[in-house]
């Protein structure tokens, strides 16, 4: 027994320096992460303030990504700013394509056809469940699941190569144009939507099996950047950030748009806000996006598949707001026409830039390896934050 | 194989003795710990040459892989660039070092003339090595049959220091006592 | 002088097998690694439902050399001011205890670098451990934060389950009475592995070895996406190579480890079972069947070097199938036999532990340090001494019962006092925020 | 055997310089690093009499030690971290208060 108290003297006091932390609390460590590191998504950078490991206060540093979006618009018809929304958040180009159309369609007053709203439906939510992949596949990346990651891509391929067959294009789509769609649906849509589904479910149950109750996932998530309700809606957050705390609020539901006043889908709320609820609010809107889209294609209506719109937009003067529920949260976009061909302002709501306020609440007091879990739960695209 | 024995034995002396200045006169606790951990497995060297196998491995295990890390680990927490630029040695050195090489020269020699004392054990004039050591194998089956046997009550006081050392540590270390 | 020479030819003849071991285990040591690499990548890659590398070599069987050339022409940096002394030679201390260790491991009956010391197995443990330096003292002489931080947590990492590690390496131990590496395996030889007799011992082994050579789901001190890579953050080409190795040596030498323990070492599955010994004639015909496989494979290759490199694989794998055959088939290569075939079961061993390691690494998150030190401390200790204790306790009964209802009786109570600690252990970390204001 | 003289003259050099290390530096780690190297060459003696004897009773006491010298490091050390938070210093001389 000597020996293995001996070890036990030398280890107890090793271990108890680590749980220290590095500077004895003597003073504060700034530690910078980003831009340039692994776990940012892109190019956040976060200035840490810490006590050994322990986070004491936070800053995020955004903007390296900024490209002037909004100013760009101003130069641009509205036509030709379209493409340039799908390169915020660029892994949900679809959704963002959808809420500009729709925004400056309200703004001129025409509405796209019962056929391109069905269809727009389906790919926005395709868009989601692929969006939510690619979170899933990071977020478990960077709390350490290698496996996950390659799923969710197998499953996101399946999705970029029906927006290819779509319109073209596999990311930044381009997929809907003002009044309704340019294209029609190719000959084998529902087909491959439909396959796609029946796979889909049990993809979602095999990334469920590898995470959902696996203890170390459970330790890392639950308990990690709890957000109460009141802080949530106080900060503005929306989308599943908002959902896992408790609120059930979803544009999809409380202003319809598109078709979805016409499918039914559930809302999935969390209780207690926390890294393993959002988790699974996320994981079941996956579920709820594809049962929307087999309720979508089994009745698309035919008919045309643009409204009556003009070659040359010209809004009246006036103001629009209109927001949609992108997979990060409420994308609203605020186009100002003073009867140009050119928006006079748009000013866009972009839910990662919302969402990121949320941060310095959720770090406080938690651990270095825990703001890698908090960045990726939140689920941002530095092209949105950043615009 | 007496011959190699030697050199070993040599060998192992030297990088001990040659780390050993180095630890006490290294700016850098950091290199002072490094050059500590070479002299320890040179130490290490010389019991396993000493056929104390068990030792060597207590020696590397203990010393050079456990108190060691402590050692370099309360080094990288407390590392101050400002200790570096400071004066290392205290105003006492030269009545230091004059004291500790009048007792070295005290303690040589003892050792130098012990073998010419008649009774007074081996020393390096003696007239020849003793006869032929008794082997020390299985050497940890006899270490562990001493430590057990007549050593067991020192063995357990040891233990008991060790816990007292253990809460001893825990409460020095703690943040707030 | 001259005689000093004569004492080293002296030694050198009395020892040219050792030696010649030791040479052909330094030499083969990097090629070794770069193909458990390459083995990772393409287990990795299966599953995941891809295919790995592919593009160098057939089925990416050179990938590790081209890497390794990589990594030699690769411009070495070195941070400003980093402290040079130390910084070199940080990564060949890693390298060094990896290799010191595994020159203590017996491959074989007789496949031994070092001389099967009054304390082989550990001595493996004691060496290996030294390695933490290199980890500790790179991460300090880069100068960075991030590097610091790796360092600090994987010394505090390595310490702790080290402790876990020795108490459950002491399971086995009492099991076999010696730490001499041929007598621990010998004593499997009658009995069933000591894997059956101490389960428990063999499973905190196994999440100790794993949590010491900084592997998935404990690699927190290299986490990438917390502390882009921990203490080899600064490190680069050749010297990172040196890093990389002593990892992958020091998964050899933990599996080792426990296949010597746990596994019955160079011993064949129930080796002293009369009937099963066709079991001896397995290894040739796998070897076999591997060479038909590449040459089966040969014609599908699209180029002529491909075709000739899968040749030569297949050779290789013929040459050992012959190897293992000989001694089994001819009569002058009868006294090689435990020797090669030894090998070969103690090699797939430990390729069967490397690849549980894998397997962690692909399914599992990564724990967070302070779960990684309550788990540490909290459970793997407690259990691995309750574990000791009653082995012991068992080893005591066993005069009176028979020896498996003993140990069934005092594995049930370690069980019982691990689910104990478990739901304890569930309880504390169901409130992180009070956890983490220790 | 090599004559035990020159392990009692290795021991007694080590023995010097950790004793010129405890009574000359000032940073309070590399003094307890000193006495490391002090009770390190007793070792040494230890068990080069145990050896000429054929004794294992050196060796014994030599474990002894080691597990002195754990129980000294993890003390030694706590003090340290102890005074350091409060002082910010780890030299000697600097640690002229009986509390603080």
């Amino acid at each position: 027994m000597a020996e293995a108290n001996k070890d036990d003297v030398l280890n107890r006091g090793a271990a108890d320096a680590a749980s220290y932390g590095t500077v004895l609390g003597a003073d504060e460590l700034i530690l910078n992460m980003g831009p340039q590191h692994p776990a940012t998504h892109g190019v956040l950078r976060v200035k840490l303030k810490l006590d050994g490991e322990r986070v004491i206060g936070s800053e995020c540093v955004i903007g390296y990504l900024h490209r002037g979006v909004e100013k760009i618009a101003e130069h641009r018809s509205y036509q030709q700013f379209a493409p340039y929304v799908d390169r915020m958040d660029y892994v949900a180009a679809v959704s963002n394509g959808l809420g500009y159309c729709e925004a400056v369609e309200k703004l001129l007053g025409v509405e796209a056809p019962p056929r391109a709203k069905v269809i727009r439906t389906i790919l926005t939510e395709l868009q989601r469940i692929a969006s939510h992949l690619v979170w899933l596949g990071t977020h478990a990346l960077d709390i350490g699941a290698l496996t996950p990651l390659f799923y969710c891509f197998r499953e996101r391929e399946e999705i970029l190569k029906i927006f290819e067959k779509y319109c073209g294009a596999r990311l930044t789509t381009h997929a809907f144009r003002i009044g309704g769609l340019q294209y029609d649906a190719y000959d084998t849509l529902e087909k491959d939507v439909e396959r796609f589904c029946k796979d889909f479910d049990g993809r979602v149950d095999e990334y469920e099996a590898l995470l959902t109750q696996n203890r170390i996932w459970l330790g890392r998530t639950q308990g990690v950047g709890v957000l109460t309700a009141e802080d949530a809606i106080a900060l503005g957050a929306t989308g599943p950030v908002l959902r896992a705390s408790g609120v059930k609020w979803d544009i999809r539901k409380v202003f319809p748009y598109a078709a979805y006043a016409n499918y039914q889908f559930e809302i999935p709320t969390g209780k207690r806000g926390d890294t393993y609820d959002r988790y699974m609010v996320r994981m079941e809107e996956m579920r709820q996006s594809r049962l929307i889209c087999l309720q979508a294609i089994e009745s698309i209506p035919a008919g045309p598949i643009l409204g009556k719109v003009g070659k040359v937009l010209k809004p009246p003067p006036g103001e629009v707001y209109h927001s949609v529920e992108a997979p990060k949260g409420e994308l609203g976009y605020y186009i100002v026409s003073d009867g140009s061909v050119q928006p006079y302002r748009v000013r866009i709501r972009p839910p990662s830039f919302v969402n990121l306020e949320t941060f310095d609440k959720m770090v406080r007091g938690h651990l270095v390896a825990d703001v890698v879990a908090i960045i990726g739960t939140l689920d941002i695209v530095l092209g949105e934050v950043d615009r | 194989m007496h011959l190699l024995d030697k050199a070993l034995f040599y060998v192992f002396a030297g990088v001990a003795v040659i780390s050993a200045v180095l630890v006490v006169t290294r700016r850098n606790a950091v290199h002072s710990a490094i050059f500590l951990i070479t002299a320890l497995l040179a130490t290490a060297g010389i019991f396993l040459q000493l056929q104390a196998e068990f030792l060597f491995i207590v020696q590397v295990i203990l010393y050079a892989g456990g108190i060691m890390v402590l050692f370099v680990f309360v080094i990288m927490l407390v590392n101050l660039d400002v200790a570096l630029r400071q004066v290392q040695f205290n105003r006492q050195k030269w009545v230091a070092g004059i004291v500790v090489l009048a007792l070295a020269a005290q303690l040589g020699l003892v050792i130098w003339t012990a073998g010419r004392i008649p009774g007074a054990g081996p020393g390096p004039n003696a007239a020849a090595s003793p006869a032929p050591a008794p082997q020390l194998q299985p050497n940890a089956e006899m270490v562990a049959r001493s430590l057990f046997g007549p050593y067991v009550l020192p063995l357990e006081i040891a233990s008991v220091l060790l816990l007292v050392a253990m809460i001893g540590a825990v409460v020095m270390a703690k943040r707030k006592v | 002088m001259q005689e000093l020479v004569h004492g080293l030819t002296q030694f050198a003849r009395m020892n040219a097998g050792p030696l010649a071991f030791a040479v052909v285990l330094v030499a083969l040591l990097p090629l070794m690694a770069g193909y458990l690499v390459l083995l990772e990548r393409k287990i990795m890659a299966d599953m995941q439902v891809r295919l790995g590398p592919m593009r160098v070599g057939p089925h990416g069987l050179l990938q590790p050399i081209a890497d390794a050339l990589k990594l030699l022409i690769k411009e070495d940096i070195i941070p400003e001011n980093a402290d040079l002394l130390v910084f070199w030679v940080a990564p060949a201390t890693s390298v060094m205890a990896a290799m010191t260790a595994l020159a203590a491991i017996a491959f074989g009956p007789g496949l031994q670098v070092a001389r099967d010391l009054n304390v082989g197995i550990l001595f493996v443990v004691g060496v290996s451990s030294l390695g933490i330096f290199g980890i500790v003292l790179g991460g300090w002489a880069s100068n960075s934060h991030y590097s610091l931080l790796g360092a600090l947590r994987s010394s505090a990492q390595l310490v702790s389950y080290e402790t876990a590690a020795g108490m459950a390496m002491v399971s086995g131990l009492l099991l076999a009475g010696t730490l001499q590496i041929r007598g621990i395996v010998e004593a499997q030889r009658g009995h069933w592995w000591f894997i059956c007799y101490a389960p428990v011992g063999f499973f905190t082994y196994l999440v100790a070895s794993v949590a010491e050579t900084n592997r998935a789901p404990f690699d927190l001190p290299e986490a990438e996406s917390e502390l882009v890579a921990g203490y080899m953050t600064e490190y680069s080409g050749f010297r990172w190579a040196l890093y990389f190795l002593s990892e992958y040596t020091n998964m050899i030498v933990v599996a080792s480890v426990a296949t010597t323990l746990f596994l019955g070492g160079w011993l064949r599955p129930f080796a002293s079972v009369r009937w099963l010994g066709f079991l001896d004639y397995l290894p040739p015909l796998l070897m076999l069947a591997v060479t038909a496989y590449c040459l089966v494979r040969v014609p599908q290759q699209p180029v002529a070097v491909q075709k000739w490199f899968l040749l030569a694989v297949a050779g290789c794998c013929a040459l050992g199938a012959g190897m293992l055959a000989a001694p089994l088939a001819l009569a002058p290569a009868k006294p090689y036999f435990a020797a090669v075939h030894g090998c070969f079961w103690f090699l797939l061993k430990v390729s069967a532990y490397i690849y549980v390691f894998l397997w962690l690494r692909f399914t599992l998150p990564r724990y967070r340090f302070d779960q990684l030190m309550r788990l540490g401390w909290q459970f793997l200790i407690p259990v691995s001494i309750v574990n000791v204790l009653g082995l012991g306790v068992a080893l005591a009964l066993a005069d009176r019962w028979p020896l498996w209802a003993s140990l069934a009786v005092t594995t049930l109570a370690t069980l019982l006092i691990a689910a104990y600690l478990v739901r304890a252990g569930g309880r504390s970390t169901g409130e992180p925020a009070a956890a983490g204001k220790a | 055997m090599i004559p035990i003289g020159h392990y009692l003259f290795l021991s007694l050099a080590l023995f010097i310089i950790g004793v010129i290390g405890v009574l000359t530096r000032r940073n309070v780690i590399i003094i307890l690093m000193s006495i490391e190297l002090i009770l390190n060459a007793v070792n040494i003696n230890l068990v080069a009499f145990a050896r000429l004897f054929g004794d294992v009773a050196g060796q014994v006491f030599a474990i002894f030690i080691i597990t002195d010298a754990a129980a000294e490091a993890a003390v030694g050390l706590g003090i340290i971290i102890a005074f350091f938070r409060n002082r910010e210093t780890v030299l000697s001389d600097e640690m002229d208060m009986l509390k603080w």
